[in-house]
């Protein structure tokens, strides 16, 4: 059995191959249900609303973000439909008076100054160029959290800042990290 | 480092700071502490590894009583506008100069904590987090969102209150106005309660730092080094207008010299 | 440190930097990789035990590594160039064509009370060999290597079939702390191995047809040889502690190694059989 | 076929080698990194809307403006309010950093508040006819001093005290007016009167500051007069005496010198030179309006005042805020000083509001010698709760609903609430109410009650600050006045036209320790305290960085010494050592200053240090400086 | 008993001495140890460093063991580049050396940042502008350099080359050796120099700013040189001390004298192009600046004797005593003009670290004082307890003086001639 060596080595190789491209991706993320199982799509649909309707700016020109429980209540106190996901939600959250834990995927990192106002009504940038199809899903996907680092998984997938300044340097904007980072 | 790109319109931000006026209160310490989310000071922490990104220094004439006369000089970041020493000596580009505002940018998040830029700083501008930030229970509430915390063991330094600077741009898009070169003054400016601090665009030539710099009565520190600082002083009194120039082993004031605190 | 890095930028200074950094990195690890290489070489083509008797002589004391024809006062001082391989040596060559080492007319030299048959060649590691009737060599230990290790507490030889090298190791031996390789006279494979108690060690079979003895010492040169290596037994123990006993002409005891207990014996054979 | 050690290493070796090829190892680098980023216990700001409220600051009298800058509910920034008539956009360090009070370390959660009212009310029941129930208020003239007031009125032996002020309250200071500003070691240009205002008229007005220290006043005072600790009265004599020679007749109504000493005996005891005092004097005749403004030391020096005219013109008359007429029956303000020794039963002690700490001795006089019952009212137990039976949390601003009385500098009367900018934590108890309940008063919101009163008055103006805009009280209805007062609106009187009262009670002086020409041999040092603002008005954290971490301010127990005068104490830069004076002593941290005048300890007040060396404009006190 | 392990023919202590040598060292790497612990996980609060004096023991002690460490690279390029092959009797105690000095730096330098998880953004985001970035690329090259280099001498213990494949990888990796050897010395030259740079372009810092060449200071090349002069005068007294310790004859008294004669030639050339540099700066380089250079020695204690003990005292006398032979013959003066040397280029690196933070830059400074804290203090012993430990067991277990043996020999030879002629008459 003369290449013996080489086997064992290759062995080994395969092993780490196999832990570091199958094994680390699943085990670096920790991920968690959203409270509700909400569905944009519906919303889009059926409920005619635009992504600023609910996600709305404030009058400080500060983004509202996820929206608070009374902007739900405002259509949801009673059931209008009959799904068990609105349902609970009222249950649990409408009735209690309780905010849900929403986790955001798109949260940047705390020394990020991202100004929704100035990218959406300044550069007129869509919200899917970087938030994708996000507003047509049919169900929420898990919020998955690097278990180290403690950001959101879509932050680095397709929000880092090798993809801001990107686009800024398309548009002759990338100045200084002062640009974005506070 | 910064882009080549330069933006459409861009300012060279100064201020111009009246000794004769400051009466050494304190408020612009403070205030710059509370808008850019500086820890209260660790037990232990002296006036040696504090950190008051903008600080009042009492100087004085270096006579004794009763012919001494002193004065408060706020030294901050000196904005260096011609190749700051800063900038140059950081070895991982954590340190650069906006072009859009002339600002001299610390970034805590790529900072190593390799401490040569405060050695570079001949203002001693620049401040090292020696203690994790840490804030009495409930404090935190009391922090401003427009500006990350830092962590232990980077250095940090003024920037104008750039998270000023982000709001208003902010503000401006919500007026949709144009955001280059927006309008905002830093906290300490702000809290002066008796107006001695002054801001504005160098490149404006009405501007309070633009006025400044061709007013007799100013200096500015250490000007020989070549390093072009945008802050400007003014003071009527010549022994004021010393403090620009190098220290005189002779004519140190005993106060300062007895204030020296020697370490462990 | 990359183009496609966030703040990279293609200037003058990064071009100066990098590249040297590049370049720096590339040598060392062009070097690393090459010396593997050849080490893998090396192995392949079994030049082993030549490396090591090659860096063994190297670490040899200049006294250790003179020229045969010094010791037989052909040369006033001459260090053997090739690791006391005459074979590839023209000076051996040209002396042993001008004056072939005349046979004494005695079969057996009678030195210090040991015996050195005529019948063998030596190897300067006390290693003989023999040319037998059947086209095999018998390999063995000569007296005084014979007395050096006296009755040697292990021994351990070659599997029949293994090749030997000429200044390569043929086989072990251990005595007290120790722990000696016995260098091979000659190139062969082992046909069959012998012990300490039958007087010789290994039967070695020609690689190739005819075996090549230049190398090895035979006849006239064996005394002055000897008469040298009773010297450096001699510094050997003295250095070891040892009152030597030696120099007034006494006969080494059978067994040299009970005889000076206190003796370093680990150094004294290392020095005898060439292996420091 | 069996694995040796060699496989193994080989196996290894393999994995390391393919560990490289994958994400894994470069990914956990970079995490490793971006962790340090949001390292544990870095705080994240909470994000929200941004609101601006306005409210008054109420550490101290001046009342400043304020305006929050909220995120959701939560200030996170106090500034002030340009174009304020009073405040003038100023806020000094104290208030910018009010917003951090409530979450104070030091702050007092909880207290007996039920115990307390049931022992007090034990107490006054069994007071004997010459014992007395007294309520002392370190901040007279609001809506609360009020209901002190009427409470002390209708308890038995009821008796209402207030620190003495340097006007009674009942007249202010008009720096616009003054082209010439003596000052007897007030602290003008830190913290005097209302920061803003003083600032705004500073431009007019010449400075002179007569003080031992060279302090922020007089370092940027026009002129300082370094005199020697304690000789204010003389020097007023002495500038009183040119005065009234170049007027050609005798010193008149003003005090004789009691030791009859001669102009240039005073001169030398004040430290200056003859010419000096009487260039001082000629200017303060010749560039008038003048004004002589005194930090508490010198009585004589209001009587330079009357010399130099500057009554009705810079002294003027103020007239009372308006309260309901039902609240007229109440309890005259008693000075302390007045009170005979030994004659509280019970004290009440107001600390939610403090304009200057009085020294523990000259109230622990006051107190029968058998138990008295002190109750405190505080933020902390760092005041008088140090001697006090009991200690009642108080909300703390800006949690606090209060009112803020006209500052000294202010000519017409104002009215100002404190608006909380946040709601006060469960347990805290309001002092009105305690004390009101004691005595059985209607439970009415008397901030309201007051606010009526005014707007019924129908005088002044209301300043509303979101739009800086003066509005006639007498356009509004009183719902609208109350909301705006609830916004951080205030309300100005009108000038009074009616020509202003002479009279003026001058401050009886509470110190007993008269000066002694001569230096004791015991406490040969003169103690002066410095950084009064600091032992007044509870810290944020963030002062720290005047404190700590750099030299601007003294802190709380650090002392300053001419180096000489160090070495004649035998201490050193740094050292710590012990201050003794008459009323006891404390540990002190020394640092040396040759701008300090010899003999002189330079301390930075804080309660403790008020006890022991007098409070602000206190006579300089004997100390003396020893090894620890 | 690891007699096995130690090479034949040449004498060690017994194991158990050997031990009790060893443990005091291992007691001190293990506070030190400790000591860095507490820096890494409470932070550097657990020095005495702060915002004013930012660099303290650890830069200072970085710097002077770095440029002790420089005989690695010179002797390297002295034997292999220059064929000086006397230098091969000292050349594995050099590469030892040299691989103490640079990991022992690098640990240090470790605990000093701030936050050691990002390291790597050096390397990642290079500021390729800054002597820092030229500093760190420099050093971990030259660490891995040395590394390899160690390789050979490790390899060649006696019982690791049993095995053949050691062996052989050994022989084969020796024989290229001279290329790392130009690589390191090309490494070594740059961060040497660079960390002279480091403060030669503080212009903020007149006392430390010195103008140059294209972009590098005068110091950078004061540096270079300095270091070249000290690492033989380092290897030398190294050498003399083990000698001492083990009671051995270690290396021939020509190759001490050769690399004393080395080291003084530098040093003169060192002396005479810093007095140069100094002249330039106080007549010029510092006066541009608006500091007076006469000023910077009126702060006490750093008096102008500090000059007069770095560039005469440090400098000029040990390069003369070097260069004389009749005393370079003599060990005693030898050794301690090399020791000599050693504390003038520490002077040199101490000056420029600690009295340029001390200095004062702006008109209502403070001359400040700096010591260290014992966790400072205890980090930096735990690298010099390191090296002890390293260079022992490499010592015991090694050959770093190929000589050794063969001089073993010689003595016996002697001893023996002796006895002979004694027992003669």
């Amino acid at each position: 059995m003369k290449h013996r060596g080489k086997i064992v080595f290759l062995a080994g190789v395969l092993i780490a191959m196999g832990a570091g491209w199958l094994g680390f991706p699943r085990a670096i993320y920790q991920s968690r249900p959203q409270p509700v199982n909400f569905s944009h799509k519906v919303h889009a649909d059926k409920a005619g609303t635009k992504c600023e309707d609910c996600h709305a700016f404030r009058e400080d020109g500060t983004f509202a973000g996820i929206p608070s429980l009374d902007k739900c209540a405002g259509c949801h106190a009673a059931a209008m439909g009959a799904t068990v996901a609105e349902k609970n939600f009222i249950d649990q959250y409408v009735t209690p008076q309780r905010e849900p834990p929403w986790a955001s995927y798109a949260r940047q990192p705390e020394n990020v100054y991202f100004s929704h106002i100035t990218h959406v009504k300044l550069a007129q940038v869509k919200c899917e160029r970087c938030h994708g199809d996000e507003g047509s899903t049919d169900t929420l996907r898990p919020y998955q959290q690097d278990r180290i680092s403690g950001y959101s998984r879509d932050v680095w997938r397709d929000m880092k800042m090798d993809d801001c300044v990107a686009c800024h340097r398309q548009h002759g904007l990338e100045h200084s990290c002062l640009d974005c980072h506070k | 480092m910064t882009s080549e790109k330069k933006p459409g319109k861009t300012a060279r931000y100064g201020m111009m700071i009246d000794v004769d006026r400051c009466t050494g209160c304190g408020a612009c310490m403070v205030a710059c502490a509370v808008e850019n989310n500086i820890p209260p000071a660790h037990d232990g922490a002296d006036d040696r590894n504090g950190i008051t990104w903008i600080r009042v220094f009492q100087v004085d004439n270096g006579q004794d009583y009763p012919n001494r006369r002193s004065a408060f000089v706020p030294v901050l970041c000196q904005q260096c506008g011609k190749d700051a020493p800063c900038v140059a000596v950081c070895p991982q580009q954590a340190v650069q100069v906006d072009p859009a505002t002339g600002i001299v940018g610390q970034m805590p998040e790529r900072c190593l904590g390799c401490r040569y830029c405060m050695a570079a700083c001949p203002y001693h501008a620049r401040y090292f987090n020696w203690w994790d930030p840490a804030w009495p229970a409930g404090m935190e509430k009391t922090l401003n969102p427009d500006v990350a915390p830092r962590m232990r063991g980077v250095v940090e330094k003024c920037n104008f209150c750039h998270g000023r600077w982000h709001a208003a741009k902010q503000l401006a898009a919500a007026d949709g106005h144009a955001i280059e070169a927006v309008d905002y003054v830093p906290a300490c400016v702000e809290a002066c309660p008796t107006g001695a601090i002054r801001f504005g665009d160098l490149n404006q030539p009405e501007s309070a730092p633009a006025q400044a710099a061709k007013n007799g009565n100013c200096f500015r520190l250490l000007e020989k080094i070549g390093t072009e600082p945008k802050i400007y002083y003014r003071s009527k009194k010549d022994w004021v207008r010393q403090i620009a120039s190098a220290p005189k082993p002779g004519q140190i004031a005993p106060k300062l010299a007895g204030k020296e605190t020697s370490r462990g | 440190m990359f183009p496609w890095n966030y703040g990279f930028h293609w200037s003058a200074a990064s071009y100066i930097f990098l590249g040297a950094f590049y370049t720096v990195l590339l040598v060392v690890a062009a070097t690393v990789i090459s010396a593997v290489l050849r080490s893998r070489r090396d192995l392949r083509a079994h030049e082993t035990e030549e490396i090591r008797w090659h860096s063994d002589f190297h670490d040899l004391p200049a006294r250790d590594r003179v020229c045969r024809h010094v010791l037989a006062g052909e040369f006033a001082r001459r260090e053997c160039p090739n690791a006391f391989d005459c074979r590839l040596c023209e000076t051996h060559a040209r002396l042993i064509a001008a004056h072939p080492p005349e046979q004494p007319d005695e079969p057996e030299e009678e030195i210090f009370g040991m015996s050195f048959p005529l019948d063998r060649l030596y190897h300067r590691g006390h290693a003989w060999a023999r040319p037998e009737a059947d086209g095999t060599v018998t390999v063995g230990l000569d007296e005084l290597g014979g007395r050096l290790v006296g009755a040697p507490d292990a021994v351990d030889l070659p599997q029949p079939g293994a090749v030997v090298h000429a200044n390569g190791t043929a086989f072990h031996i251990h005595k007290r702390e120790a722990d000696v390789r016995v260098l091979s006279p000659v190139d062969g494979e082992v046909v069959e191995t012998g012990g300490t108690g039958r007087g010789w060690y290994l039967k070695v079979k020609p690689l190739n047809g005819q075996m090549d003895m230049r190398h090895l010492l035979c006849g006239a040169e064996i005394k002055p040889w000897l008469m040298r290596e009773m010297e450096r037994l001699q510094l050997a123990l003295s250095a070891e502690g040892a009152a030597p006993t030696l120099a007034d002409g006494g006969v080494p005891v059978a067994d040299i190694a009970q005889s000076y207990p206190e003796a370093d014996w680990d150094a004294v054979c290392g020095e005898m059989f060439l292996e420091p | 076929m069996n694995s040796t050690r060699r496989d193994l290493f080989k196996l290894v070796g393999g994995s390391v080698v393919g560990a490289f090829f994958t994400p894994a190892p470069w990914r956990l680098i970079a995490d490793s990194a971006l962790w340090s980023e949001n390292w544990p216990g870095i705080p994240r700001p909470a994000r929200g809307e941004v609101r601006t409220r306005f409210t008054n600051c109420a550490l101290c009298p001046a009342g400043c403006a304020v305006r929050a800058r909220c995120v959701g509910d939560q200030p996170v920034a106090l500034m002030g309010v340009p174009g304020h008539p009073l405040s003038h956009g100023a806020l000094c360090p104290f208030g910018l950093t009010a917003h951090h009070l409530p979450y104070l370390p030091s702050r007092l959660k909880q207290g007996p508040a039920k115990e307390a009212a049931e022992t007090v009310s034990a107490a006054i029941s069994k007071c004997g006819p010459s014992e007395q129930v007294a309520v002392l208020d370190l901040r007279p003239g609001r809506t609360a001093s009020w209901t002190y007031r009427r409470a002390m009125a209708s308890v038995k032996n009821g008796l209402y005290l207030a620190p003495p002020s340097p006007l009674g309250g009942s007249a202010a200071f008009d720096l616009q007016e003054a082209k010439t500003v003596l000052s007897f070691g007030a602290p003008l240009l830190d913290g005097w009167g209302t920061p803003g205002n003083v600032i705004a008229a500073r431009e007019n007005f010449r400075l002179i500051q007569a003080e031992p220290l060279e302090s922020r006043t007089a370092s940027l005072a026009d002129l300082w007069l370094p005199i020697r600790p304690g000789s204010e009265e003389a020097l007023a004599q002495a500038i009183a005496n040119v005065l009234a020679d170049r007027r050609g007749q005798g010193l008149g109504g003003a005090p004789a010198d009691s030791a009859g000493r001669g102009q240039g005996n005073l001169a030398a005891v004040t430290g200056l030179t003859e010419q000096q005092i009487t260039s001082v004097a000629e200017e303060l005749a010749h560039n008038g309006p003048a004004l002589v403004l005194d930090g508490g030391q010198a009585p004589a020096a209001m009587e330079l005042n009357r010399l130099l005219g500057s009554l009705g013109r810079t002294i003027v008359a103020r007239r009372e805020t308006p309260v309901p007429e039902a609240w007229k029956k109440a309890a005259p303000v008693t000075n302390l000083a007045s009170v005979p020794d030994g004659s509280i039963r019970v004290l009440l002690i107001d600390e939610s509001a403090v304009d200057g700490y009085l020294p523990w001795g000259t109230i622990e006089r006051k107190l029968v010698r058998d138990n008295p019952l002190v109750v405190t009212f505080a933020w902390s137990r760092q005041g008088y709760g140090r001697y006090a039976q009991y200690v009642l949390p108080t909300a703390v601003y800006p949690e606090v609903f209060d009112d803020i009385p006209p500052a000294i500098d202010s000519v017409a009367a104002a009215f100002r609430i404190a608006a909380p900018l946040v709601a006060p934590p469960a347990g805290m108890v309001n002092p009105s109410e305690f004390i009101g309940g004691l005595a059985g008063l209607p439970a009415k919101d008397a901030l309201r009650e007051r606010a009526d009163a005014i707007h019924k008055a129908g005088r002044g103006t209301l300043f509303t600050y979101a739009g800086a805009q003066s509005t006639a009280v007498r356009d509004m209805n009183p719902d609208d006045f109350w909301k705006a007062l609830n916004e951080g609106g205030c309300w100005l009187d009108a000038v009074d036209e009616s020509g202003a009262s002479h009279r003026f009670s001058w401050p009886a002086n509470a110190d007993d320790e008269k000066r002694s020409s001569a230096p004791p041999e015991d406490l040969p040092l003169v103690a002066i305290t410095c950084e009064t603002r600091a032992a007044a008005a509870p810290l944020s954290p963030l002062m720290s960085k005047l404190y700590q971490e750099s030299n601007l301010r003294l802190a709380a127990n650090h002392a300053v010494l001419n180096p000489v005068t160090a070495r004649a104490c035998g201490v050193a830069e740094g050292a710590r050592a012990i201050l003794q004076t008459r009323c006891g002593s404390a540990q002190i941290e020394i640092s040396l200053d040759s701008g300090v005048p010899p003999g002189v300890v330079k301390v930075a007040a804080g309660a403790g240090m008020i006890d022991l060396c007098g409070g602000p404009g206190g006579h300089p006190t004997r100390a003396k400086v020893v090894v620890a | 008993m690891d007699k096995q392990y130690i090479a034949r023919g040449v004498k060690r202590c017994s194991t158990a001495r050997f031990l009790l040598w060893i443990a005091p060292w291992l007691a001190l790497l293990a506070f030190g140890l400790y000591s860095a612990g507490l820096c890494l996980v409470k932070g550097l609060n657990q020095t005495n460093m702060d915002n004013r004096f930012a660099f303290g023991l650890w830069i200072f002690l970085d710097l002077t063991v770095i440029a002790l460490g420089a005989g690695a690279f010179f002797t390297g390029f002295l034997l292999y580049i220059l064929k000086l092959k006397e230098l091969s009797a000292v050349i594995n105690s050099a590469v030892v050396i040299g691989l103490v000095c640079y990991s022992g730096a690098i640990a240090v330098l470790a605990v000093d940042v701030g936050q050691p998880l990002r390291f790597w953004f050096t390397f990642w985001y290079p500021n390729v502008h800054s002597m820092l970035t030229e500093v760190t690329f420099c050093i971990s090259c030259y660490l891995t350099v040395l590394a390899i280099e160690y390789l050979p001498i490790l390899l060649r213990n006696r019982k690791l080359r049993q095995v053949p494949s050691f062996l052989v990888f050994e022989h084969e990796l020796h024989k290229l050796v001279y290329v790392l050897a130009g690589v390191g010395t090309f490494l070594s030259f740059f961060h040497q120099g660079s960390l002279g740079g480091l403060y030669g372009v503080l212009r903020g810092r007149p006392f430390a700013f010195r103008e140059g060449f294209l972009v590098w200071p005068s110091t950078f090349f004061l540096f270079i040189i300095s270091a070249a002069a000290v690492g033989p005068s380092f290897i030398l007294l190294t050498t003399w001390l083990v000698e001492k310790i083990s009671r051995k004859r270690l290396v021939r008294p020509e190759v001490l004298q050769l690399l004393g004669r080395i080291s003084g030639l530098l040093l003169a050339v060192y002396v005479l192009a810093k007095t140069v540099d100094t002249l330039i700066w106080i007549n010029r380089t510092s006066p541009d600046a608006g500091f007076p250079a006469a000023q910077y020695y009126a702060w006490k204690p750093f008096g102008t004797w500090i000059l007069f003990a770095e560039i005469v005292l440090f400098g000029m006398i040990p390069a003369l005593v070097m260069l004389t032979p009749r005393l370079r013959r003599r060990t005693g003066w030898l050794v301690s003009a090399a020791a000599m040397a050693c504390l003038g280029v520490a002077l040199n690196r101490f000056v420029l670290t600690v009295q340029t933070l001390a200095l004062p830059t702006l008109a209502f400074d403070k001359f400040l004082s700096y010591w260290p804290s014992w966790q400072e203090t205890g980090t930096f012993l735990a690298v010099v307890a390191y090296g002890v430990l390293v260079y022992s067991v490499s010592f015991r277990y090694l050959q770093l003086f190929p000589e050794e043996r063969e001089l073993k020999a010689e003595v016996q030879q002697e001893q023996e001639e002796l006895r002979v002629m004694a027992g003669r008459y």
